[in-house]
C-alpha cells in the first residue's frame, strides 16, 4: 500500500479538524496509508522564517526527521506547510554547509536529516487517483466553485517546479466531483494572510482578501475550494469580519468528502464561521433527485 | 549573526534590477498598501534605511514578484532575509505582540496555534481523537523539542531567554 | 645585492592572451620581480605534460601557464582543454611528490597587464613560502 | 651546427637603462653556435636592419635572433628584413628584453641575468628553426551568402557589383526576410517597400547573382578560399521557367483565403498557391505541399483548379527535389532572426486574446498588403486604449535572454507614432523600462512621438488580465512610485529579436560559435565584427546580435568588402605553422581528431592514419600535446624546440 507520513499543520488539526477528519476519510476510501508523527508547527514563514531564518530551518528539518528512518515522505494539506518544508528541504538539498548547521543543532536531541524524505503535497497525490476517485464519487455536486491554490504550492517555480502562471490541476480535480471551476479576476492572487501579515497587518490583509472575495462573489461561485489550511482559515474567518460576501468554504478534502457521500456533520461543514447551510440545502436536493 | 544588506543584495542577486517595477506591479499587497517592492530593493542598494521601512512587513511572501522578475531578482527571499536584520537590530513591525504570542504557544504547545477547549469538543464530535497526535503527545518528545529551541535564537527574540 | 634564495619559474603564454598582457604590463610599466622566464607558445593548450614535468626535473621551482579567459580563446575552446589537462597534472605531481600550488593556470587577458603584474609577485611570494622545489633537490643529487 | 647571428636593442635607453647590453653581447657571444653577435641604438631603424642584412650575407647565418621588444610588435618587421637577406623568414626569432624585461623590473642586475637567460633560450630555439613555406591556394572567385534578408541582399549586391559572382540561398519562396513586413521604418518613416523592393528587384536582374530561393545549404567542405557547396532547391511545383506569375491560380485555388499566411503572421489567408506577398522576388508561385489538396490526396475535385486556369501550363505536381553544386572563395551568413516568441511571457496572455499582439504582427497590420490592407483594425474595430509593453523577452534572464534587442524601443516609438497618425483620438501608453534612443535620429523622434501625445510612463508591465470581455495592463509607475491599470483595447508587445533556429544547421555547416546570447560569434567585438575565426566566413545583419536596419546594411558591406578583399586575390597564402601528422609512427588512435576545434584532422581509413587538413588547421598546436605516441609535429612549435628553450632558461 501507497503510504504516507501525515503532516496535518496546526490548523487542520487545532482550528479546523474537519480539514483532519475529511483528509483522513478520503486517503482511506482511495487505499493510501497515513502514519502519524510527533510533528511540531511546521513552523510558518510568516512569523518564523522572517523573525529568525536559522531557527525556522532548523524546526522545519526537525519535522522532515521524523519519518525518515521509516522511509515515508510527509504529506501536507496546508500550502503553508508545504511551503516551509519544500523550501527547508530544498535549502537543505542544495547547501550542505546548511545541512551541517541544522544536524548540529538536531544532535543536541539526538536526532538527524539526511534529506531522504521530501514533503509532498496532497494534491501532488490525488493527481494519480483521478480514476479511483471518479469511481468513488457518488454524488455529482454540481457546483460552481472559485479554487484558489494558494501561493506556497505553486512559487517559487525555481523551487516548486509547478506552472505558476497557467495552473490546471484543480479545475480537472473539482471537476472529478462534479464541479465547476469558474475562472474569476485575479484568480491567482494571494489570500492576504502569509508572511505575518494577517497577524501583523490585519488591515491590509482585509483588504486583499475583501478584493479577492468581491471578484469570486462576481463570478457567482457557489463556493471556494482551497487546498491550504491557512488560506480556508483566512476565506472562513475574514468574511466574517468583513460581512461583504458570505461564500462557503471548503477544503478540497472535505470536497472530495461530500462527493463521496459523507455527511457535512462529519466534515464538520457546521464548525465553519461562513454557513454552509445553503450549500447543504442543495446538495440535498441533489441527492433526492438522483435516488 | 546574519547577513548584511549587501550580503543579502548579492545573495538574493539584487544589483541585477533595472528597477522596471514588474515587482511592484505585480504585487497584490501594493495595491492595498504603500509596499513598493522594487523601492525596497533600491533603499537597499543606495545604502537607505530600508530595515526601518514598515513596508517591509507588508508583504505576505507570496513570490509573485519573484516569479515575475525578469532579471532573477530573488526579492521575496531578500524581503525575508531584510526582516531578519530587522528584527536583529531591533526594528519589530508594529504589532510586535503577536509573534511574541506566537513564539509562546510554539514553545509550551509545539503549535502556533493550539487547540482550544471548543475545538477539541469538535474533533470528538466528529470522530477525532480529542487531541491530535503530535509532539506535545508526548510529554518526553515535547520536552526535548524545548531543549531544541533552547538553543535557537528564535525563543531570545521571542522573548522567553 | 641580497643572497636570498629566489625560485626560478618557468612560464607558458599563450600569444593572444595573456602574452599580450604581459606585454601590457610592460608599456604600463607596472614592476614585479624578476624570476619568471616566458616560452611563448600559440595556445596554452600547446603545453603537455612532458613539458612541465621537463621543467620541474630541469629545477624549475614553478610552472605558470597563461591563457585567454574562457570564451576568449583564439581557438574556440583550447583554453578549457588546458584546464582539464592542468588539473589532472596538478594530481599527477602531487604523486610525485611536488605541491600542486606549483603548477599555476591563470586566465588573463591582453588588457589586463596589471593583473599579470599582481600575479608575478604573487606567485613569487607563494612559491618562496613554498622553498625550493623538491624534485630539484633530487635532480642535484641524482647528477 | 648552425650558423646564428643575435643582435641586441638598446632601444634608445629603454631597454639599456636597466639592462646591461654589453654584458648580454659578452655572455651571447660564448655561445659556440653564435658566429655573429652586436648591439645598436635601434634595431628597427633602417640601419639597424641593414647591420642584419649585412651580417647575414657576410657570415652565411642560418638563423638570426633579435633580443628588442615584443613579437608581437616587430617581429613582422624583423621577419621582413631576413627575407630580404634571402633568410627564410621562419628561421628568424625575436627575444622579448622590453616589455617583459627591462620595463618590469627594477634591479638592473637581475634584469640583465633574465635577459641573458631569455636570449639564450632563443639562440637554443633558433638552432632548431626550420623554414617553412607557405602553401599557396588559389581562390575561387565568387562567394555564396546565406539568408536573403537586408543583409545578405546588400552584401550580394556589393559583391556582384564589384564583378563578383554571387550564389543568394535563402530558405523562404521570396527574399526580403523581415523588412518586407514592414511598413515603415524608424526613425525617417520611409517606407520599407520602397526602399527594399528595388534592392529585391536589382538581386533578380544582376547577371552576377544566382539566386536560390526556397533553398537550403545541405553541405559545405573545404576552406577558405576554396569551398565546395551543395545546395538543396525544394520543390516549387511550379515550373520556374514557365511561370509568369500572374496569380489566375492563387485565385481560382480550392482552398484560396483558408490557409493562414506565414508572411502576415497568420492574420492573413492564402491558398495553397501562393506568393507570400505581392512584391515577392522571385514572382513566381508556389504550391504548399503539407496543404495541396491535389499534393496531399492526389485529387482535387475533379480536377486540380489550379493547373485548369494557368495558361503556360506551368503547375508541375510530380516536381522534385533538385540539388547544385559549386565552389565558391567565401561566404557570408546572413540567417538573420526570430522574433521571440510571446507565449513564453504567459502573464501578457498572448495566447488568451486576440488583441494581444506581438511587434511583428503589428507591422502587418500596418501594411497596405497586410490582412487589414494597412486599417488599423482589430476584430473589425479600430481600438482607441492602446498599450505598448517594452523588453518582452529581452533584457529578461528567466527566458534565458539577457540582452537588450537594441530595435524594440524604436520600433514601439515608430507604431505608436503611426497608430496616433491613423487614430488621431487614441489614447497611447508606452510602458517602458528604459528608453534606448541612441542612433543618429533616434532620440529626436523620440521626442516627437511625446509631442504628438504618446504617453511614455516608466515601469514596464507586470501583467494583462481579460475581464469582461475588457483588456487591463497593470503596472507601477515608477516615476510616481504608484502601481496602477490601465484599461486597454490593443495591447502590443515589444517582442525582441532572438537567434534564428533556422540557422542553427549552417552554423553547425561551418563550425561556428555563438556567443552567449546565442547569436553567431564574430572574430573580435569591435575590431573585427564581420570576421569569424574561420577563414573566409563572414557574418552580417541580426544574425551576428540584434540591429536594427542602418547597422544592419553598415556591417552587410563591411562584410562585402572583406569578401572582394578575399576574392580579388589570385592566391591566398596560409601560415605554414600548422600540424603535421608522421603518418609512419602514427597509431590511429584518433585522440587528435577529438581535441581539433576546426575538425582539421581526417582520418586515412587505408593507411589507418591520421592527416591534417593544412587548410583548416589553425596551428594552435592542442592536437600535438595530446597526440600519445608524438607524431604530430607542431612546426614552428616543435616539441624539441619548446624544451630547448626551456632547458636554457632552468
Ligand atoms: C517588429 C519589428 C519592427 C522593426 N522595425 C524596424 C524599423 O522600423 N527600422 C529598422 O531599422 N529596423 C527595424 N527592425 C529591425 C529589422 O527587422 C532588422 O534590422 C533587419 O530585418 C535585419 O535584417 P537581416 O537580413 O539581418 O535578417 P532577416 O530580415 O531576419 O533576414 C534573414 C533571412 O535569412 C533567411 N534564412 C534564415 N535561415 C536561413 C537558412 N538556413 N538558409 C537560407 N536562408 C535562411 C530568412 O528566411 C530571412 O529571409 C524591426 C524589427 C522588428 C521585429
Ligand atoms: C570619453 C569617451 C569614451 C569612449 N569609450 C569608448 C569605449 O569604451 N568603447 C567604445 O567602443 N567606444 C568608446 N568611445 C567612442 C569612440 O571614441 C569612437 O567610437 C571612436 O573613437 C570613433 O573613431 P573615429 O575614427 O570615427 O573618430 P576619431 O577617434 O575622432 O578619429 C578622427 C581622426 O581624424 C582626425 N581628423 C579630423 N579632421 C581631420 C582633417 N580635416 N584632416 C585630417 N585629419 C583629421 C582627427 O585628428 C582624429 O585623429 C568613447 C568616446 C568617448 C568620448
Ligand atoms: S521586477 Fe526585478 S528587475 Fe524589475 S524592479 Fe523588481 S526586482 Fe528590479
Ligand atoms: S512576495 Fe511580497 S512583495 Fe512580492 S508580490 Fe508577494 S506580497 Fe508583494
Ligand atoms: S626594435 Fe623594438 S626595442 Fe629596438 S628600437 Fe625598435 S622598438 Fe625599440
Ligand atoms: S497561373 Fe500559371 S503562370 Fe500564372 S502564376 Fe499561376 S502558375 Fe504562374
Ligand atoms: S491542386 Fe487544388 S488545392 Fe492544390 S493548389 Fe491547385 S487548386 Fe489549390
Ligand atoms: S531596445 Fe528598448 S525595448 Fe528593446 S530590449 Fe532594449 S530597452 Fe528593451
Ligand atoms: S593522436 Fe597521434 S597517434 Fe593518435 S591518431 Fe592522432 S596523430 Fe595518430
Ligand atoms: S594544431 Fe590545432 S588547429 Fe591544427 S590540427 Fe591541431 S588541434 Fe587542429
Amino acid at each position: 500500500m501507497e503510504e504516507y507520513a501525515f503532516f496535518p499543520g496546526c490548523i487542520a488539526k487545532n482550528v479546523y479538524p474537519g480539514i483532519e477528519k475529511a483528509t483522513r476519510i478520503v486517503f482511506e476510501k482511495l487505499g493510501i496509508g497515513l502514519r502519524d508523527y510527533e510533528y511540531s508547527c511546521c513552523p510558518p514563514p510568516g512569523v518564523l522564517a522572517c523573525y529568525d531564518k536559522p531557527s525556522w530551518l532548523v524546526m522545519g528539518a526537525r519535522n522532515l526527521s521524523q519519518s525518515e528512518k521509516d522511509g515515508l515522505n510527509p504529506m501536507t494539506v496546508c500550502s503553508g506547510c508545504y511551503g516551509t518544508l519544500h523550501n527547508v528541504w530544498y535549502a537543505l538539498k542544495n547547501d550542505p554547509d546548511l545541512m551541517g548547521f541544522v544536524n548540529d543543532h538536531l544532535g543536541r536531541i539526538d536526532a538527524e536529516y539526511k534529506g531522504k524524505v521530501h514533503p509532498i503535497h496532497f494534491v501532488d497525490i490525488l493527481k494519480n487517483y483521478k480514476e479511483k476517485i471518479a469511481e468513488l464519487k457518488e454524488i455529482d455536486l454540481g457546483l460552481n466553485v472559485a479554487v484558489h491554490y494558494g501561493c506556497h504550492y505553486l512559487k517559487p517555480s525555481s523551487v516548486t517546479g509547478e506552472n505558476s502562471e497557467r495552473p490546471t490541476l484543480l479545475d480537472e480535480l473539482v471537476g472529478l466531483a462534479g464541479c465547476k471551476a469558474v475562472p474569476f479576476k485575479d484568480g491567482l492572487t494571494c489570500c492576504g494572510a502569509g508572511g505575518g501579515v494577517m497577524s501583523g497587518e490585519p488591515d491590509v490583509s482585509l483588504k486583499i482578501i475583501n478584493t479577492k472575495l468581491n471578484n469570486m462573489k462576481d463570478a457567482n461561485v457557489d463556493a471556494i475550494v482551497n487546498i491550504c489550511s491557512f488560506c480556508h482559515m483566512q476565506f472562513d474567518q475574514s468574511q466574517k469580519k468583513l460581512k461583504t460576501t458570505e461564500i462557503p468554504v471548503l477544503h478540497l478534502n472535505q470536497l472530495f468528502g461530500l462527493a463521496f457521500g459523507i455527511r457535512p456533520k462529519h466534515l464538520a461543514l457546521h464548525t465553519h464561521l461562513v454557513s454552509t447551510r445553503d450549500l447543504e440545502k442543495k446538495l440535498k436536493d441533489l441527492k433526492k433527485g438522483g435516488e | 549573526m546574519g547577513k548584511s544588506v549587501k550580503e543579502i543584495l548579492i545573495d538574493g542577486n539584487g544589483y541585477a534590477c533595472i528597477q522596471c517595477g514588474r515587482c511592484t506591479g505585480s504585487c497584490p499587497s501594493g495595491r492595498e498598501c504603500s509596499l513598493r517592492t522594487r523601492k525596497l530593493i533600491h533603499m537597499a542598494r543606495m545604502g537607505m534605511d530600508v530595515i526601518k521601512t514598515e513596508e517591509l512587513w507588508d508583504c505576505t511572501t507570496c513570490f509573485t514578484c519573484q516569479e515575475r522578475c525578469p532579471k532573477e531578482v530573488k526579492t521575496t527571499d531578500m524581503i525575508i532575509e531584510l526582516r531578519n536584520l530587522a528584527v536583529e537590530e531591533g526594528y519589530f513591525p508594529t504589532m510586535s505582540d503577536v509573534p511574541k504570542i506566537i513564539i509562546k504557544s510554539l514553545y509550551d504547545t509545539g503549535a502556533g496555534q493550539p487547540l482550544s477547549p471548543e475545538v477539541s469538543k469538535i474533533r470528538a464530535i466528529i470522530g477525532l481523537k480529542k487531541e491530535a497526535y503530535d509532539v506535545s503527545t508526548n510529554a518526553e518528545t515535547l520536552k526535548k523539542f524545548q531543549r531544541l529551541l533552547d538553543g535557537l535564537e528564535i525563543t531570545k527574540k521571542g522573548g522567553l531567554r | 645585492m641580497s643572497d636570498e634564495w629566489e625560485p626560478k619559474i618557468v612560464g607558458f603564454l599563450c600569444n593572444w592572451c595573456c602574452y599580450a598582457g604581459a606585454d601590457m604590463a610592460g608599456t604600463s610599466r607596472m614592476h614585479y620581480p624578476a624570476n619568471i622566464r616566458v616560452i611563448r607558445v600559440m595556445c596554452s593548450s600547446r603545453i603537455n605534460a612532458e613539458m612541465i614535468i621537463k621543467a620541474f626535473q630541469t629545477g624549475a621551482d614553478a610552472v605558470f601557464i597563461g591563457g585567454c579567459h574562457p570564451g576568449d580563446c583564439h581557438y574556440v575552446d583550447g583554453n578549457y582543454r588546458t584546464k582539464k589537462r592542468i588539473d589532472l597534472l596538478k594530481r599527477l605531481i602531487e604523486h610525485i611528490g611536488i605541491e600542486p600550488e606549483r603548477l599555476r593556470l591563470e586566465w588573463i587577458s591582453a588588457a589586463e597587464g596589471e593583473e599579470f603584474a599582481k600575479t608575478m609577485k604573487e606567485l613569487r611570494d607563494d612559491i618562496k613560502k613554498l622553498g625550493p622545489s623538491p624534485l630539484r633537490e633530487i635532480a642535484r643529487e641524482a647528477i | 651546427m648552425k650558423r646564428i647571428g643575435v643582435f641586441i636593442c638598446h632601444c634608445g635607453v629603454n631597454i639599456s637603462n636597466t639592462v646591461d647590453v654589453k654584458k648580454v653581447v659578452e655572455e651571447i657571444s660564448k655561445i659556440p653556435s653564435v658566429v655573429a653577435c652586436a648591439d645598436y641604438q635601434y634595431m628597427c631603424s633602417d640601419p639597424g636592419q641593414d647591420m642584419i642584412k649585412k651580417a647575414i650575407k657576410e657570415n652565411q647565418l642560418d638563423s638570426v635572433v633579435v633580443a628588442a621588444c615584443s613579437p608581437r610588435m616587430h617581429e613582422p618587421t624583423f621577419r621582413a628584413t631576413v627575407s630580404d637577406a634571402g633568410m627564410n623568414p621562419y628561421c628568424f626569432e625575436m627575444s622579448n628584453i622590453r616589455e617583459q624585461c627591462s620595463w618590469v623590473h627594477l634591479d638592473g642586475e637581475k634584469a640583465t641575468k633574465k635577459a641573458i637567460d631569455l636570449v639564450k633560450s632563443s639562440v637554443a630555439r633558433a638552432s632548431l628553426l626550420e623554414p617553412l613555406v607557405s602553401q599557396g591556394v588559389p581562390v575561387v572567385p565568387k562567394a555564396l551568402v546565406i539568408g536573403g534578408g537586408i543583409a545578405g541582399i546588400q552584401t550580394s549586391l556589393d559583391i556582384a557589383n564589384s564583378g563578383y559572382k554571387v550564389y543568394l540561398v535563402e530558405k523562404e519562396p521570396s527574399i526580403g526576410g523581415h523588412m518586407a513586413r514592414f511598413d515603415k521604418t524608424f526613425p525617417t518613416l520611409d517606407c520599407a517597400a520602397c526602399i527594399l523592393t528595388p534592392k529585391m528587384v536589382d538581386v533578380a536582374r544582376h547577371p552576377n547573382i544566382e539566386l536560390l530561393t526556397y533553398s537550403e545549404v545541405e553541405s559545405i567542405d573545404g576552406s577558405v578560399g576554396n569551398f565546395h557547396v551543395r545546395v538543396k532547391k525544394n520543390p516549387r511545383y511550379v515550373d520556374m521557367e514557365k511561370c509568369t506569375g500572374c496569380g489566375s491560380c492563387a485565385e481560382a485555388c480550392r482552398l484560396a483565403g483558408r490557409i493562414a499566411s506565414e508572411f502576415d503572421m497568420g492574420l492573413g489567408k492564402r491558398g495553397a498557391i501562393y506568393v507570400p506577398f505581392p512584391q515577392a522576388v522571385p514572382l513566381r508561385y508556389t504550391i504548399d505541399p503539407e496543404k495541396c489538396l491535389f499534393l496531399k490526396h492526389g485529387k482535387c475535385g475533379t480536377s486540380p483548379k489550379c493547373a485548369d486556369v494557368c495558361t503556360t501550363d506551368a503547375i508541375k505536381f510530380d516536381d522534385k527535389p533538385e540539388f547544385v553544386e559549386f565552389d565558391v572563395g567565401a561566404i557570408v551568413v546572413a540567417t538573420g532572426f526570430k522574433e521571440f516568441s510571446a507565449e513564453l511571457k504567459p502573464e501578457y496572455c498572448y495566447d488568451k486574446y486576440p488583441n494581444v499582439m506581438t511587434g511583428l504582427e503589428l507591422e502587418r497590420i500596418f501594411a497596405p498588403s497586410g490582412p487589414t490592407g494597412g486599417k488599423p483594425k482589430i476584430n473589425g474595430k479600430e481600438p482607441k486604449r492602446i498599450v505598448f509593453i517594452s523588453c518582452v523577452g529581452s533584457r529578461d534572464k528567466k527566458v534565458g535572454n539577457a540582452y537588450c534587442s537594441r530595435v524594440c524601443c524604436m520600433y514601439i516609438a515608430k507604431q505608436a507614432h503611426l497608430l496616433k497618425e491613423k487614430i488621431p483620438d487614441a489614447d497611447i501608453t508606452v510602458m517602458y523600462t528604459d528608453m534606448r534612443a541612441f542612433g543618429k535620429g533616434y532620440e529626436e523622434f523620440y521626442e516627437r512621438v511625446q509631442k504628438e501625445g504618446i504617453k511614455y510612463r516608466r515601469g514596464n508591465a507586470a501583467e494583462v488580465y481579460g475581464q469582461d470581455g475588457k483588456l487591463f495592463v497593470r503596472a507601477e509607475d515608477t516615476l510616481l512610485g504608484e502601481p496602477y491599470e490601465l484599461e486597454a483595447d490593443l495591447v502590443v508587445l515589444g517582442t525582441g529579436l532572438t537567434p534564428n533556429p533556422l540557422a542553427e544547421g549552417i552554423g553547425k555547416l561551418l563550425h561556428l560559435s555563438l556567443s552567449s546570447d546565442g547569436f553567431f560569434l564574430e572574430a573580435h567585438p569591435k575590431l573585427r565584427p564581420v570576421d569569424t575565426v574561420i577563414d573566409g566566413v563572414f557574418l552580417a545583419g541580426v544574425a551576428q546580435g540584434p540591429k536594427d536596419i542602418p547597422d544592419t546594411v553598415a556591417q552587410a558591406s563591411g562584410a562585402a568588402s572583406h569578401v572582394v578583399n578575399l576574392l580579388s586575390k589570385d592566391e591566398i597564402f596560409a601560415e605554414p605553422t600548422i600540424a603535421v601528422v608522421d603518418e609512419d609512427a602514427c597509431v590511429g588512435c584518433k585522440t587528435c581528431m577529438l581535441l581539433c576545434p576546426f575538425e582539421a584532422h581526417e582520418f586515412d581509413e587505408e593507411k589507418g592514419v591520421m592527416k591534417v587538413n593544412a587548410a583548416l588547421c589553425k596551428g594552435c598546436g592542442s592536437c600535438a600535446a595530446a597526440c600519445p605516441s608524438g607524431s604530430i609535429r607542431m612546426n614552428h612549435f616543435t616539441n624539441d624546440q619548446i624544451i630547448a628553450q626551456l632547458l636554457e632558461v632552468l
